[in-house]
């Protein structure tokens, strides 16, 4: 081991290869920066390699198993569904592989050092980096932290084979008959009705009044619908107390309605939320300023209280959300090759892959109440709309949230097929400052769901074609 | 949680026109949209910053 | 029969309840006209009844059949797949059923007078309704024409039980072994492309260079490469001679590369387009001037040279598709009630619903440069989209065309998955003046199929993530 070495003079340091660091390390290098990123896992962080992409694999290895039985309803009946598990895992390995060597080529081929090691901060232009044999100091002139999250662990739940959290969750060689999935937020939900699809029982317990916080009751009341239609059981304001692990499986004890309740199960998946990675850093010898709950402060260019020194993605405030991760580091970038670049999202898009998606962007009818903005809702149901119909595939709405006084489109909620892809004109619109006219005058194909958003537009506007 | 960071205080523009404001140190709510919709185009945005440029000269003399 | 009866007086007749008309009637009642329609046939015209409708429902259904099969190479394996063809035309009919017996319901919701029979103007301001039974005299004060188009019959193919045409290729009771397709049209292809995935054997003749014409090559390409993975032979220049109906099929003569070529199969269809139904309404009585190919000559408000008459839909200049059809209907009515509005179509998005999706809008790279624009191009293609990938589903790419000087987004091309859902987003860019700043600078969610416009617009702008 060799410590007290020369320091490596860089440019530009990013601390973290995920969806935050890789991409402010590549459009740093595009705008002229000598750049270093410093990674101690693997490349594509979180997002790419137990996050975003291998979840949403395993959600359409599931659908697809869906659709491999059939639609008796349509007349296409199929007999002996077999899933092999391990191929499964397989095609999701090839998947992941697939976008995080992709990253790596995109590094070394925008001309970013990529250096494997834990970063940790001597002081404001000094840092350590370390592996297992060796430590090496690094200079650099500006820095961007873009060292993510971890899952939480709660009292009583320690992680195991069989108490998991979601990366645990992801890696399973086998489909549970049944697994307890603590906390019904986006990624429980998500993981919950993936397993689900593959034949799982699921028993999700959510310790508020609603699975889903933050998105309407008849959004989540449609996801609720379609998990019990898979033998799905939700017990909400349920408090886990604890597990016993038993030889093939676990014994889950909560309280639910001032009773306690034990639940068997071959696993329990715990997602609770999530902890920045902002404790092991050595922040406080640079000089980083935390807010209460642990995450850097930030201003408008994403600068730290230390005028050298960014941070991005899941360590600072605003929803812990890949592409916003990916927005910062581009606007960090840009900050330090002094663009006027800053961070003006009035409309973070949020989708969960359930069943059906869904899909927000902006206000919603009760965030611009609070907000004091009178607004006029427009409401469509995927049932008025042909393309809906011809897919096999109706549940589902949107709402269109409209300032009253001039139509502006502040909002868009969509559950629904496909309402991942159909949210992006939404935010554009909300983005760019359209109005419902504006929506509602460009011609949408016939029959496509977009045309759902050209509903609701009318609807908002008071004359709708397809509904009364 | 979706909502959104920021108000709907702010004057109607699209994000490029935006960030030409951004980009010559204009405060975008300081233009004056020709629309009537009151939409700011990059148009007001450079006619502004014309204005601010052959005013800066003229008080110089 | 009671003819020279007292005519009725009606304020807006409108005549044919297809996309065009019934959506006319709708915004007209809206505006407070009091609307009569007509229609000889059924509610929803051709695109609900025997078009867009029950073709996508069939082109799902073909979808799910495919799904049925599994996915041997992401583990998901099933046996005995079997399609119950009259319950596929069963489920199909109840689709269309829910949307024409919708349309009822809007029309009547909206107090539209609909009257079943035939319209044959007598001058312009009378017309005579005809059924089986009687003929009414109708006067009115303004009328919408739209009374589509029906398919062209090539001679030597008389349609009958094994010549079809899209209706009765829409309707068969059986999935056919083999189908000759004379038309590589969207029309034909979709519909052979949906036999296709049931498991017909397909050949496409087509009488030019190549199928779907309008479209880039680029895009043809992934089409016929995915058809002919399934089996399907596609002739181009080919030149269809006549048919000979044999006991159970028929046999087939074309002329290719200067040789007769003769095919067997069990049905042929002919898809090689549709003629105005313009020619049989006593226009001239009425004085209304058609172009050379028997279409009705408009202004910007969707009026004939007669001033109280306008037209609207297939029967009109411009691409034969169900959305411009819809909104010239409201341009129509909106000019009757003395509204300002005009035709304005920069960008009517077309789609074609293949195996991958095709939709454009706008310019396409060709037709910019023939109008003499100087473009940068923003291309990006779906293997490198993370969505794309973990759907499984990576055939494909997206052109965005932005004008050089100013980043102005003229037109979109997409080839791949849900291509007509990701249009709509490029048809607002375009309809509103957006630049590829704009959607570069819109957050679009991860994953989605929507970060591959943001992507695109990144690549026009020259600094794109995730391609080199
Ligand atoms: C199961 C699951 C599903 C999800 N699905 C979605 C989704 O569909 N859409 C979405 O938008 N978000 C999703 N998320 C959230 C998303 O993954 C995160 O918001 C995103 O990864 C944050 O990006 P980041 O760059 O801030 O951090 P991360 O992706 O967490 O990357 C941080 C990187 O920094 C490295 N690092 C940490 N400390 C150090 C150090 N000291 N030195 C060097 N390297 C270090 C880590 O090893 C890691 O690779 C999901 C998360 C999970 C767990
Ligand atoms: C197989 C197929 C698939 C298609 N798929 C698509 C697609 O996916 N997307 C798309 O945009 N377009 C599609 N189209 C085209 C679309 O159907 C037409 O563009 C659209 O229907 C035109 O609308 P219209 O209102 O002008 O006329 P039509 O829909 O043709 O309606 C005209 C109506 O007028 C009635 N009529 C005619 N003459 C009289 C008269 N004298 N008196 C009273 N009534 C009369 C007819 O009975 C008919 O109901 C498809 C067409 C076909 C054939």
């Amino acid at each position: 081991m060799v410590v007290g070495d020369f320091p490596i003079e860089v440019d530009t340091l990013v601390v973290g290869a995920g969806p935050g660091g890789y991409v402010a390390a590549i459009r740093a290098a595009q705008l002229g920066q000598k750049v270093t990123i410093v990674e101690k896992g693997s490349l594509g962080g979180v997002c790419l390699n137990v996050g975003c992409i291998p979840s949403k694999a395993l959600i359409q290895a599931g659908h697809l198993t869906q659709h491999a039985q059939g639609h008796e309803e349509i007349g296409i009946t199929t007999k002996g569904v077999s899933v092999d598990f391990a191929k499964v895992q397989e095609w999701k390995g090839t998947v992941v592989n697939k976008l995080t060597s992709g990253v790596e080529g995109l590094l070394k081929g925008n001309k970013v050092d990529i250096v494997k090691g834990e970063v940790y901060f001597v002081n404001d232009h000094t840092a350590k980096v370390m592996d297992e044999k060796n430590s090496q100091t690094y200079t650099f002139n500006n820095c961007i932290i873009a060292t993510g999250s971890r899952p939480i662990e709660i009292p009583g739940f320690k992680y195991s084979d069989r108490v998991l959290d979601s990366t645990g969750a992801l890696s399973l060689k086998e489909v549970p008959k049944k697994m307890v999935v603590i906390g019904g937020g986006y990624i429980g939900t998500e993981l919950g009705s993936s397993y689900a699809n593959f034949g799982t029982e699921i028993v999700i317990l959510e310790g508020t009044k609603d699975i889903l916080g933050g998105f309407e009751k008849q959004m989540t009341q449609l996801v609720k619908k379609n998990l019990k239609g898979k033998g799905a059981t939700i017990v909400t304001e349920a408090m886990a107390k604890g597990v016993e692990e038993t030889k093939n499986g676990v014994k889950v004890t909560y309280e639910a309605k001032g009773k306690e309740e034990v639940v068997e199960a071959d696993y329990v998946l715990v997602t609770v939320g999530r902890r920045p990675n902002t404790d092991e850093l050595g922040l406080e010898q640079a000089g980083i300023e935390l807010t209460d709950r642990g995450l850097i402060k930030i201003d408008k260019q994403c600068r730290t209280n230390v005028k050298n020194i960014y941070a991005i993605g899941d360590i600072v405030p605003g929803l812990p959300l890949a592409h916003k991760a990916s927005y910062e580091g581009k606007i960090a970038a840009e900050a330090i090759s002094g663009e006027k670049s800053e961070i003006d999202y009035i409309g973070i898009p949020s989708v969960v892959f359930s069943n059906p998606e869904l899909a927000s962007v902006g206000y919603t009818e009760a965030s611009a109440k609070e907000a004091g903005i009178d607004v006029k809702v427009g409401r469509f149901p995927f049932a008025a709309n042909g393309r809906a119909l011809s897919l096999n595939n109706t549940d589902g709405f949107m709402k269109l949230i409209t300032r009253k006084e001039d139509g502006l489109v502040i909002g868009a909620q969509i559950a629904g097929a496909n309402a991942s892809d159909m949210i992006s004109e939404l935010a554009l619109a909300v983005e760019a400052g359209m109005t419902a006219e504006d929506i509602a005058l460009t011609i949408h194909p016939h029959p496509s769901l977009g045309e759902i958003a050209m509903e609701a537009a009318e609807v908002a506007l008071g004359k709708p074609i397809h509904v009364m | 949680k979706p909502i959104p960071i920021g108000a709907y205080k702010r004057i109607l523009a699209t994000p490029y026109t935006r960030k030409i404001a951004r980009d010559h140190d204009i405060d975008i709510e300081q233009v004056t949209p020709t629309d009537p919709s009151g939409r700011v185009t990059e148009e007001d945005v450079y006619r502004f910053i014309h204005a601010k440029d052959n005013l800066t000269p003229q008080k110089q003399e």
